[in-house]
């Protein structure tokens, strides 16, 4: 499957907006208080965003050492780091609140991620998301769950130009084809 | 599409976004077991459903996911304001000229805090 | 070049001829034109029949709020659009039209013989006939004689023959400030809005090009201000765009039309867009529309709003006929005249209502060389498809009149006046005052939460030009009850109309509105609300303010049902999820089953197999070998803290706490009123992280609680998204304080259920790390290993009533996992099976499921699940709910079994169970079937039903009325297989 | 002394009476009803001039002799949901309690034009509601098999069948939710929504009654016993030795003047019409399960309605998305509407119950009676319900087929759970 889409990018690619999948990542839930945010955040080597809808990254995405930290809700976290990192950040997290309620769930498979880069790339995301996308209500660094016309989805605003955009697996289908009507019809 | 300021977000957002949840303030007894019979009816069912203010609990479902309470008027549909679960209603003056006193039997502080089971 | 075009000026391009049809009839235009002007430009003005009467008519207006020339467009196969007004219609080479609502043809109408029963088919006459003849029974001349005719006569247009092979764009945006309206008025607001660099503006406008009635003039400032917005970045300019609705919150919608203008169609283009703009501030500049006069016959072709005639004078350049009356109440009527006489049409008189108009005006008229009569009105037209005279009639000073010479002319203009367009204001819920200068209602307090503000005419800021009003009839001599004079066009609703439905008592506006229908034809009363309300108000004795207003309400004018729709057609119209051996399913020749948005594969029927051959043999490799099924669809939940098991104890009816870690369980769901919504296996999971220190690890389970006791909760497909949220409302509004968290893992895992007596033959070469034996991984156990090489949650559980396994692993490598199991379950004369023998299975064992067995009024004790209620819990969600009398009560349903007495036969799901095998009509049921099979297992079939005290009636014999006769059944347990439950221990 | 006195003269509604105004210019129509000023007090008082409220006067006159009766309005008659529903008419229901009162109004709409000499257009073209998955197919045959036992017809279409009844159906096995079978209910069909509220107002104002509209009821007086003694109204106090509150999605404003809290919530819930159209739709379509339904009236608009909006409110206008799905839906059924257009959309203000299913009669206040809760689905009771809660008010005890459909059963939890079989209602 992850063939099919890696050629059906190819012939997409030329015309900016383009749209890739992201390669599988390891991904983590992480609920907890403010003392066990801070110890996970140690453990997985990036202090936690404070804002809710902000992520912080380091490293380059699915590169090793790459991480990223998502918060969706005011305790929730959405946690992502390269595969072969996924069992020794789990762990790490896991010894290191030991001692402090908390929930680290492995959701890996949870999620495909897209990545939609381009000029028009939020008019695109914009057929089908409600939200004001523009740079200075979106801007870099946010991070939230939203909708896609029926598809809930995670939004995240990398770059300018750059969203990266995490779905339930079963709606990926219904995504990459609604996004593709959408950048046919963005001008 | 209503737009719905949620309190954990600090944000409006749009109403899609949100699923209603009902009535706010009307906490679970303490004790369900020691209800009556109409009591508990009251608890499931009997509602204000006012045509003015209501109060009235949001989940930010497609969002950061938490319940919250509104203060909005059914008429205009207008958002007073929102709060956080758990918060007390404000002293807003839309709210308070329109709801008497002692007609909330809920206690003040929302949902019930921590039952003692 | 045609006779009615002027010889120069105007916006249309008199290098670009255009050819286009109108009822097969070729004609030439000019790019720029609309239909309604170019059909004028080739001297035609009928352009179709009126609603009731099929009254000949021609276009009133020049734009959107025409109730007359009314056409259906086609470009052939599902492309063809009907009622479409030929006002809007932007011309294009090939276009075709065809009038509508007449037959052989426009001009010769049967339809109009309607008109020669006008006497009786007033307002509201269908209501009081048609009743009979009794003889042929109540209701039934109605139904069977009068409502089909009626029927075949109503509508307008005909709907296009196939599908729409069109799409549809969306669209949301969010703006500073929306300005709709792109007259004179829009554009400086939007000017205005713009020079803030920061804020975001948009500007639309229903028409092809921005202007408004500038576009009746030179166009000078309007080029230099559309210069202007073009070239700011901060500017978007939708033309060909209306708002349509105004909702709460400055929430506007528009409805963009990006190919119907076009020759042909750029392929793949969407037909139009649905923008929903989210604006910081709205901005209505919609201008104003001009008022007919309700004077006899006022509805012939040739006869129009005095504006039209010069925005097609000007705009178009069309000379809308030779000569002209102009009937005024208002000064614009004057500059009409001039654009008329300009344009090289005869303006024979300007017949104004007013005993003294504007002296100016009139000097300039009469310097022009047009008659202006004073204190005059209209009296009568003739004409049969077009106005050939007026009749002319004088004011007296005691209201009478007194008719004086007619006048011969092929054209005349109305001008009552002008309504600002408030619909969208109205539409925001901003409340409308009635202002008395130019008598009309015009904005005023604003709604709470909506910014708007008007601008221009729409605001009733008129210029003196615009002056000068009259809304409801033209007195007439004699009898007004004898005279025709519309009101609403297209409903065929005249000044009698309104008056008799007074006369009936219909006192109320909107009353009026019903009974007559006025206002409620495709232009919704742009045009005929105000004369409505004048009569409504002349006829009570009442003002216009106190008689109030019908409500506003969206869309503006007509929005296409697909640019609602978008993009949600076909696979696209609900998301369709899909396991992740779905692939692998529908390379065997799955059939699937929708459930929710999930397909799941329901039987494998083999070459040759029939559903029910199909099922049979799934059933049998269960029973005897073993049997693979996708379960990936199921909710699953993972619940971690250390007060997890508190919060399912306050949860399921079940207890929790004692759960040893690797164990699971069976857990039942209420709801507070104490009904079952959900079920699922619930399993406790060893820890997860393997480098824990030990010590504090035991310090804290004396505690009472693991740091991260860690549960695997699994829902019903259906009840998932349900159940998360309920768990997540208790915990975040009732019990805040747990310390436990829950999260989805429903799409994170493949769960591949093997059942049946090979099922631990099929796993064991793949496990890694989990010792299978009986005593080491009992029934109702959960470990964590390795399966096929993936780190999976294997449960040992059953919902086939065989040895059972459920091997959740990550979805990513379902598929892998599924293709290895089923290697070795091939093995073992195994194979895949589907939801149709799940069922089967299921049912055989006398398992619920919830949905069929239940139907949200059935308790755990209904259903035959009272043991798992932990009686010593002092409360869980819905526990008081079950004290209720009436869910302690006797004679409540109960789930049992039912055997037919023909074994051969298979009930009906739903049938009704009743005492007597004839029961007479009413007879109360005793409950019903909730589901029913063919059991190949048993050698015969199998029913669960739900039957009023059913547990004290084993064996009792029970009937099942069905068309063919009652089926015999007799009550018996509800499990038909391995009573004893051995079979999952083995 | 009674207003009857002030009656005004009668004219039969006939087609000779229709030719003979005709001829002499319309002049001799008279009023359809008056416009009395209220009487200081009444027997019976009812709050609310919409379909039911009318209807529950009507009966009261009619065949309970009870003619000294006011309809108190706050708008104008049939102005409330009565005035914008979708109409349709059905009796297929779940259990034999809505069987009953159901089937009950679709016996009266059979003879109701007559009744009230008023051609209400009741329309038996059937009413079809689609199946599609296999839970659709269980519920529906439940249905089914439910109404042959109470002798409702219903019968099972399969897919080529329906497609045959409602020619413009898209059958096709590759859409998304694939029609898998139909139930019809020939008997169903729909009505004009306003004729009803007319003709039972005429009707009842023939009988005597006081149909006073612009007069809302702002407080309900009770006396030291607590009995009910009339009402404050826009116009003055009003007596009255009974009352009773047919007021849809103001039942739980009006039944708070009384200190009484309701098992309600009233919801928007909107319907569109389409421009009007040459006939294409021969009966009545619903689709719970993709939450769509329509109809074509008379005049040729497609009658569309769908689900309620999520929240409370009494604005009589709903969201966009909500048209928005409706809409979808209905392209998906019938893919040849896609380029039609809608003309109007509105709301409704609609009083749900916990189950789905009405509550009339007695409340725990002497002299106050209720007749509510009917939700997205009380246009196809109109007569039913008029008549069973005038037998109710009449008598101070139930009628036989209204004794379900008590206040009571929220507590004892005796609920008829319409809801639990069937998403909506209509
Ligand atoms: C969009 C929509 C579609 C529907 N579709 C269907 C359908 O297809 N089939 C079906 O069977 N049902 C349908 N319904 C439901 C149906 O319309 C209602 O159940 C039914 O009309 C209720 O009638 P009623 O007489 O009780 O209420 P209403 O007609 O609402 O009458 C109540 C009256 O009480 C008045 N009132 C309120 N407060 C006061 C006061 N304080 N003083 C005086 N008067 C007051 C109101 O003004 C109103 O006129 C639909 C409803 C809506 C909104
Ligand atoms: N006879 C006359 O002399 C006469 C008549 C009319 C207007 N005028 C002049 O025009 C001025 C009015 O200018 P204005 O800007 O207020 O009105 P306008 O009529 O020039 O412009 C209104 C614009 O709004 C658009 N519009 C209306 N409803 C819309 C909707 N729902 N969605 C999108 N677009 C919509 C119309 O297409 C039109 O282009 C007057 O002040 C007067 O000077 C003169
Ligand atoms: C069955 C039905 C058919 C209708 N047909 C039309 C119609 O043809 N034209 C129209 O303008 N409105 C039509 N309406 C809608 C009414 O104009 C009006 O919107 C509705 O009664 C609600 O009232 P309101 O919009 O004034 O609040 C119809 C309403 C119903 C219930
Ligand atoms: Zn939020």
């Amino acid at each position: 499957m992850a063939e099919d889409r890696a050629t059906m990018d190819e012939t997409a690619a030329s015309e900016p907006p383009y749209l890739r999948s992201a390669p599988p990542l390891a991904r983590f839930v992480f609920r907890g208080d403010a003392m066990g945010e801070a110890k996970a955040g140690e453990a997985f080597g990036l202090g936690f965003p404070e804002a809710i809808n902000r992520a912080a990254s380091k490293g380059e995405r699915g590169k090793p050492g790459g991480r990223v930290a998502l918060r969706l809700g005011p305790d929730e976290l959405l946690l992502i780091a390269p595969v072969s990192e996924g069992q020794a950040v789990f762990a790490a997290i896991g010894t290191a609140c030991t001692d402090i309620p908390h929930a680290l769930v492995d959701i890996s498979d949870r999620h495909l991620g897209f990545v939609l880069e381009g000029p028009d790339g939020a008019d695109v995301l914009n057929a089908g998301c409600p939200l004001d996308l523009s740079l200075p209500a979106f801007p870099v660094g946010m991070a939230t769950r939203t909708l896609f016309h029926k598809a809930e989805i995670v939004l995240w605003r990398m770059e300018p130009r750059l969203f990266r955009i995490e779905v339930g697996r079963s709606f990926a289908p219904y995504l990459e084809a609604s996004l593709r009507i959408a950048m046919n019809e963005a001008r | 599409m209503l737009l719905i300021h949620c309190p954990y977000c600090n944000m409006k957002r749009p109403e899609t976004e949100f699923r209603n949840a009902g009535a706010a303030h009307i906490a679970r007894p303490l004790d369900p077991a020691t209800t009556s019979d109409a009591e508990w009816a009251a608890f499931l069912y009997l509602r204000d459903n006012p045509k003015g203010i209501i109060a009235e609990r949001w989940r930010h479902a497609h969002g950061c996911g938490r319940f919250f309470n509104a203060i909005r008027n059914t008429v205009s549909d207008d958002f007073v304001t929102t709060y956080k679960a758990g918060e007390a209603p404000p002293e807003t003056e839309a709210f308070a000229s329109e709801v008497a006193p002692g007609s909330r039997e809920a206690n003040a502080t929302g949902k019930q805090a921590e039952t003692a089971l | 070049m045609s006779a009615f075009r002027t010889p120069a000026g105007g916006r249309i391009d008199r290098t670009k001829g255009i050819s286009f049809t109108f009822d097969g009839r070729i004609m030439q235009g000019l790019a720029g034109d609309t239909l309604a002007s170019a059909l004028l430009a080739n001297g035609v003005h009928l352009m179709g029949r009126s609603f009731k009467y099929h009254r000949p008519r021609g276009p009133i207006s020049a734009g959107a709020e025409e109730p007359n020339a009314l056409v259906t467009v086609s470009r052939g196969g599902g492309r063809s659009t009907p009622n479409l007004r030929a006002t809007q219609v932007e011309l294009y080479e090939g276009l075709v039209a065809t009038s509508q609502n007449r037959w052989p043809s426009l001009a010769l109408d049967i339809g109009e013989i309607n008109a020669l029963a006008a006497p009786f088919l007033g307002a509201g006459f269908y209501y009081k006939t048609f009743m009979g003849p009794k003889f042929l029974g109540s209701n039934k001349a109605w139904a069977k004689l009068y409502e089909p005719i009626i029927r075949r006569a109503a509508g307008l247009g005909r709907a296009p023959e196939g599908p729409d092979p069109d799409t549809y764009a969306s669209r949301f945006a969010h703006c500073e400030v929306l300005v709709i309206g792109g007259g004179e008025a829009g554009l400086k607001a939007a000017l205005e809005a713009s020079d803030d660099p920061k804020a975001r503006v948009i500007l639309c406008d229903e028409q092809a090009e921005f202007g408004g009635w500038l576009l009746n003039g030179d166009g000078e400032w309007l080029s230099e201000a559309l210069e202007q917005l073009r070239f700011r970045p901060n500017v978007r300019l939708l033309p060909r765009t209306q708002a349509f609705g105004y909702f709460a919150q400055n929430f506007v919608a528009l409805q963009e039309r990006l190919t119907d203008h076009l020759g042909t169609l750029p392929p793949k283009a969407p037909r139009e867009r649905l923008w929903q703009v989210r604006a910081g501030a709205v901005v209505l500049a919609t201008g104003a529309i001009e008022r007919p006069i309700a004077f006899p016959d006022n509805d012939r072709p040739g006869i129009m709003l005095a504006s039209a005639a010069e925005i097609y004078a000007r705009r178009y350049g069309v000379k809308p006929g030779s000569r002209a009356v102009v009937f005024t109440t208002c000064n614009s009527a004057y500059g009409a005249a001039l654009a008329l006489k300009e344009a090289g049409v005869e303006v024979a008189a300007i017949v104004d209502a007013r005993p003294k108009p504007d002296p100016a005006l009139a000097a300039n008229a009469l310097g022009a060389g047009i008659p202006v009569h004073t204190a005059t009105i209209l009296v009568g037209t003739e004409g049969r498809l077009r106005v050939n005279r007026v009749r002319l009639g004088k004011l007296q000073s005691d209201c009478s009149v007194r008719e004086t010479d007619p006048v011969a002319c092929d054209l005349v203009l109305m001008a009552g006046g002008w309504t600002p367009s408030v619909h969208l204001f109205s539409q925001s819920r901003g409340k409308l005052d009635w202002n008395d200068t130019i008598e009309a209602y015009v904005p005023g307090a604003t709604a709470p939460g909506q910014a708007v503000r008007s601008a221009g005419a729409c605001a009733g800021d008129f210029p003196t030009e615009m002056l000068g009003t009259f809304s409801g009839a033209s007195p007439v001599p004699g009898d007004p009850a004898k005279v025709k004079a519309f009101v609403d066009f297209q409903n065929d609703v005249t000044a009698r109309d309104i008056r008799l439905a007074t006369r009936e008592g219909f006192r109320s506006v909107e009353h009026v509105k019903r009974f007559t229908t006025t206002g409620m034809a495709t232009d919704q009363g742009k045009t005929s609300n105000m004369n409505a309300l004048g009569i409504v108000a002349d006829a009570l004795g009442k003002s216009i303010p106190e008689v109030g207003l019908t409500t506003f309400r969206q869309p503006y004018t007509p929005v296409t049902f697909g640019l609602f729709a978008g993009q949600a057609r076909g696979e696209l119209f609900d998301p369709v999820r899909k396991t992740p051996i779905h692939e692998w399913a529908a390379a065997q020749g799955a059939a699937f089953e929708d459930v929710g948005q999930w397909k799941r594969a329901h039987y494998f029927a083999r070459s040759g197999e029939d559903m029910h051959a199909a099922v049979n043999r799934e059933c049998k490799l269960v029973r005897e070998t073993v049997g693979l099924f996708d379960a990936s669809t199921l909710g699953k939940i993972e619940l971690v803290g250390p007060d997890a098991a508190e919060l399912l104890d306050r949860l399921y009816v079940n207890s929790w706490k004692g759960l040893a870690v690797g164990r699971c369980r069976y857990g039942i769901l209420l709801n507070e009123a104490g009904f079952v919504i959900d079920d699922g296996v619930i399993g406790r999971l060893e820890p997860v992280a393997q480098n824990w220190d030990p010590v504090l690890r035991s310090n804290r389970r004396e505690k009472g609680g693991e740091a991260a006791d860690r549960f695997h909760i699994t829902t019903t497909t259906g009840g998932a998204a349900r159940v998360f949220a309920m768990i997540e409302d208790y915990l975040q509004t009732e019990w805040p304080n747990l310390k436990v968290w829950q999260t989805s893992i429903t799409e994170a895992y493949a769960v591949i259920a093997v059942q049946g007596p090979r099922a631990r033959d099929t796993l064991r070469p793949l496990v890694e790390g989990i010792d299978l034996a009986p005593e080491a991984f009992p029934h109702m156990a959960v470990k964590t290993g390795r399966i096929a090489g993936i780190d999976a949650r294997l449960f040992r559980v059953s919902f086939s009533g065989e040895l059972g396994f459920e091997i959740n692993v990550p979805a990513g490598q379902g598929r892998a996992v599924w293709e290895a199991v089923y290697a070795e379950a091939l093995k073992h004369g195994g194979g895949a099976y589907g939801t149709e023998a799940m069922h089967v299975l299921r049912a055989e064992k006398g398992y619920i499921i919830v949905g069929q067995e239940t139907d949200g009024t059935m308790t755990p004790e209904d259903v035959g699940l009272g043991w798992a209620i932990g009686k010593a819990k002092p409360d869980f969600v819905g526990k008081r709910g079950l004290m209720r009398p009436d869910l302690v009560a006797a004679g409540r349903k109960q789930l049992v079994g039912l055997a037919t007495l023909d074994p051969k036969i298979v009930l009906e799901e739903g049938a009704q169970i009743t005492d007597s095998p004839a029961p007479p009509a009413g007879t109360p049921a005793l409950g019903h079937v909730t589901s029913a099979y063919w059991s190949e297992t048993c050698n015969r079939s199998i029913a669960l039903a739900v039957i009023a005290n059913g547990r004290a009636r084993m064996g009792e014999s029970v009937y099942v009325p069905m068309p063919a006769g009652a089926i015999a059944a007799t009550i018996v347990a509800p499990v038909f297989h391995d009573p004893k439950g051995e079979r999952l221990n083995g | 002394m009674n207003s009857n006195a002030l009656m005004s003269p009668s004219v039969r509604f006939s087609l000779f009476n229709l030719i003979k105004e005709g001829l002499s210019g319309n002049a001799g129509w008279p009023r359809q009803w008056r416009d009395p000023e209220p009487q200081p007090a009444y027997d019976v008082v009812i709050v609310g001039a919409g379909g039911h409220g009318l209807a529950t006067a009507y009966y009261l006159a009619k065949e309970h002799g009870i003619r000294n009766v006011a309809v108190l309005e706050k708008g104008w008659l049939g102005g409330g949901n009565t005035g914008r529903n979708t109409t349709i008419i059905r009796s297929n229901y779940l259990w034999e309690e809505s069987e009953a009162l159901y089937e009950h109004s679709v016996k009266l709409w059979e003879t109701l034009s007559d009744e009230l000499n008023y051609n209400v257009m009741y329309s038996p073209r059937g009413v079809m509601m689609l199946a599609h998955n296999i839970h659709d197919v269980q519920v529906t045959k439940r249905h089914i098999h439910a109404n042959h036992l109470a002798g409702i017809d219903n019968e099972w279409l399969t897919p080529e069948e329906a497609q045959e009844f409602c020619p413009i159906l898209n059958i096709s096995h590759d859409i998304r939710y694939p029609i898998l079978g139909a139930a019809l209910q020939r008997r169903g069909g729909t009505a004009r929504h306003d004729a009803v509220a007319w003709g039972y107002a005429r009707g009842a104002d023939r009988l005597g009654v006081d149909i006073i509209q612009n007069c809302e009821v702002k407080g309900i007086r009770r006396d030291a016993s607590g009995k009910v003694t009339g009402v404050e109204t826009t116009r003055g106090f009003i007596g009255a030795g009974k009352v009773g509150v047919v007021a849809a999605g103001h039942t739980s404003v009006l039944m708070g003047m009384a200190d009484i809290r309701m098992p309600l919530e009233s919801y928007p819930l909107q319907a569109l019409v389409s421009e009007p159209i040459k006939p294409i739709m021969p009966c009545v379509v619903m689709s719970n399960t993709i939450h769509a339904y329509m109809s074509q009236s008379d005049k040729g608009e497609l009658v569309i309605g769908a689900g309620t909006d999520q929240y409370v409110s009494y604005s009589q206008t709903g969201g966009l998305h909500i048209t928005q799905h409706t809409l979808d839906a209905i392209c998906e059924l019938f893919p040849m509407t896609r380029r039609l257009r809608m003309l109007r959309n509105w709301g409704g203000i609609v009083d749900v119950t916990p189950d789905r299913s009405p509550i009339i009669g007695k409340t725990p206040v002497e002299g106050l009676f209720v007749n509510c809760g009917w939700g997205t689905g009380g246009f196809k009771a109109t007569p039913g319900s008029g008549h069973v809660f005038a037998a109710t008010l009449a008598r101070s005890e139930p009628h036989p087929i209204a004794a379900p459909f008590t206040l009571e059963r929220f507590t004892t939890g005796r609920l008829i759970d319409e809801a639990a079989a069937a998403a909506v209602a209509h």
